[in-house]
């Protein structure tokens, strides 16, 4: 009883002489958005400056995700294919084997019917807008498995498969895997480098397009096949 | 003239939005259980930012934006509801036994708490 | 001397951008310290989907909106799906 | 000028709406069940969401209304999953509070 008092004790010292250094620092920081802090003055001046134009996007967050730092986002994309593949393994693949002992109710089961297309629709837009408006594949791609997650919720587990087999399930969530190694190739004639686009501006566009098209279907599928992979897994 | 007219519609529609999304917070608050509270609540909450989004579309006019506040008030009007319908037939057939007058004269207690099935 | 004073008070003010950051903030603690002392997994994982949509207001207000809708679509919508579908499997009890 | 003198109204009500968002919290941190916490996180999201389309517009970037868009779908699909988990009996738990 006592140690564990000391030991509170002791966290509670310990915070307190994290913290006085840290506020210490905190306070000589330039106010957010000044525009002599040194975020502000070095690097991201050039970025701002030229990133439009050596990007290919409009937007310069998804220039710099898609472009300046491709090799990381085509790890991250890889991360979550491989997020899957390990739940997959461990859990199975079936999806919502057991039948749920509850029907939905009628008023979900209609929102959700109505709402479905719009949802893609929206998807659709916030991914291929993604250079020129915040959003982008990783957004959409959410979207899109929510929109999936949904119609799971109402649906049957024979209706879903007889629309999408389980081998094209496979092939859907590997797309942003497939789509960003054939662009990060497609690289080397073009732009002399891996990850590189070219330097024609319509041919730029196409091809940011179809990586963000690419990361928004896998992405969406990943994250339902995730979803599926837990809920429909046996309970033993 | 008609710009005041404007100020002032908007103005009253925000205001009104904001007293029902109070009122729905009193009732999130005080009510006894959850079907009084989810009553209370869905209401207010879509009428609330109904009105409160309907003032700002009007504020904006017919163009980009204000469009995509209409398509925010259709959401809301349809999303709103169904979640709140979905939430109460879960909590119903899960067997949450709703308030009756009864069980406020037991003092000091609150009467979904004990009701929730193991 | 009196334009002296009114300059003062308005410099004492409290700007509506700092209350609104003052609140934020004060939202945002309390929901940490709540969820941290929870101990329902489930309603934890719900309310973390409450503090994420308030992070997200955050990020828009600093100027980053593509980080906001990042936070709106995977903080608070996936991540708390899949949070409840895995709490649904391993029971909702902290151990 | 019409439009700038409403401006002031629009931070009033957001800080108003963000105040209203903290009694929620309360509710979704003591709410005795778990449907209690689940419609305290949907109020709160509501409430955020008429915040982030306030704030867009008192700040003139009008591309915020995406992001309030993203927030409301992902806000129902929350609700929906976590009310059918309840409902099918996948998130009873022997716990209560």
């Amino acid at each position: 009883m006592n140690r564990r008092r000391a030991g509170r004790i002791l966290t509670a010292v310990l915070i307190a002489a994290l913290a006085v250094p840290l506020m210490y620092g905190m306070v000589q920081l330039p106010a957010p958005g000044h525009a002599d802090a040194p975020a502000h003055t070095n690097v991201s001046a050039g970025y701002i400056e030229r990133g439009a134009e050596l990007g290919g996007s409009e937007n310069l967050v998804t220039g710099v995700l898609l472009n300046f730092r491709a090799l990381d986002t085509f790890g991250e994309v890889l991360v979550i294919f491989t997020a899957w593949l390990a739940v997959a393994a461990v859990a199975g693949t079936a999806s919502n084997a057991e039948r749920d002992p509850v029907p939905p109710s009628p008023v979900v089961d209609y929102v959700i019917r109505l709402l479905g297309p719009f949802i893609a629709i929206f998807a659709l837009f916030v991914i291929v807008n993604g250079h020129v408006l915040p959003g982008g594949g990783f957004q959409g791609g959410v979207l899109l498995g929510a929109m999936l997650i949904l119609l799971s919720l109402v649906m049957d587990a024979e209706t879903v498969a007889r629309a999408v087999s389980a081998r094209s399930w496979i092939w859907l969530r590997a797309t942003g895997v497939l789509v960003f190694a054939m662009v990060a190739v497609m690289g080397l004639p073009l732009a002399g480098y891996l990850f590189g686009l070219p330097d024609e501006p319509g041919l730029r566009q196409v091809l940011t397009v179809a990586l963000e098209l690419g990361i928004g279907i896998g992405g969406g599928a990943v994250l339902a096949g995730l979803f599926f992979a837990i809920a429909g897994a046996d309970r033993s | 003239m008609i710009d005041a007219a404007h100020a002032l519609l908007v103005c009253f529609l925000v205001i009104a939005g904001a007293a029902f999304f109070f009122i729905g917070t009193l009732g999130l608050l005080r009510f006894p259980d959850f079907y009084t509270r989810i009553h209370a609540v869905t209401k207010c909450d879509a009428l609330g930012a109904g009105l409160v989004l309907l003032g700002l579309a009007i504020w904006r006019g017919p163009d980009g934006e204000g469009v995509r506040i209409l398509a925010l008030i259709a959401l809301l009007l349809i999303s709103s509801p169904t979640a709140g319908h979905a939430l109460a037939r879960a909590a119903f057939r899960t067997g949450l036994k709703p308030w009756t007058r009864n069980d406020g004269e037991r003092d000091g207690e609150i009467p979904g708490d004990a009701s929730e099935r193991d | 001397m009196t334009g002296s004073v009114t300059a003062k008070y308005r410099e004492m003010r409290v700007n509506a951008t700092d209350l609104f950051d003052l609140v934020l903030l004060a939202l945002l603690l309390t929901c940490a310290i709540g969820i941290a002392r929870l101990k329902d997994l489930a309603a934890c994982a719900i309310l973390f989907s409450a503090y994420s949509f308030i992070l997200c207001l955050v990020w828009a207000h600093r100027g980053a909106p593509d980080v906001a809708m990042t936070e709106a679509a995977v903080g608070a919508g996936i991540t708390t799906v899949l949070f409840l579908v895995v709490i649904s499997r391993v029971g909702r009890r902290e151990k | 000028m019409n439009e700038w003198s409403l401006i002031p109204l629009f931070w009033g009500t957001l800080i108003f709406l963000l105040i209203n968002a903290f009694a929620c919290l309360w509710r979704g941190l003591a709410g005795p069940t778990l449907p209690d916490r689940i419609l305290a996180a949907n109020v709160i999201g509501t409430k955020t969401m008429v915040v982030l389309v306030l704030l867009g517009l008192a700040r003139e970037q009008g591309i915020w209304l995406d992001v309030a868009l993203v927030y409301g779908l992902l806000s129902f699909t929350v609700t929906l999953v976590a009310g059918r988990l309840l409902e099918t009996g996948r998130l009873k738990g022997a716990w209560k509070q």
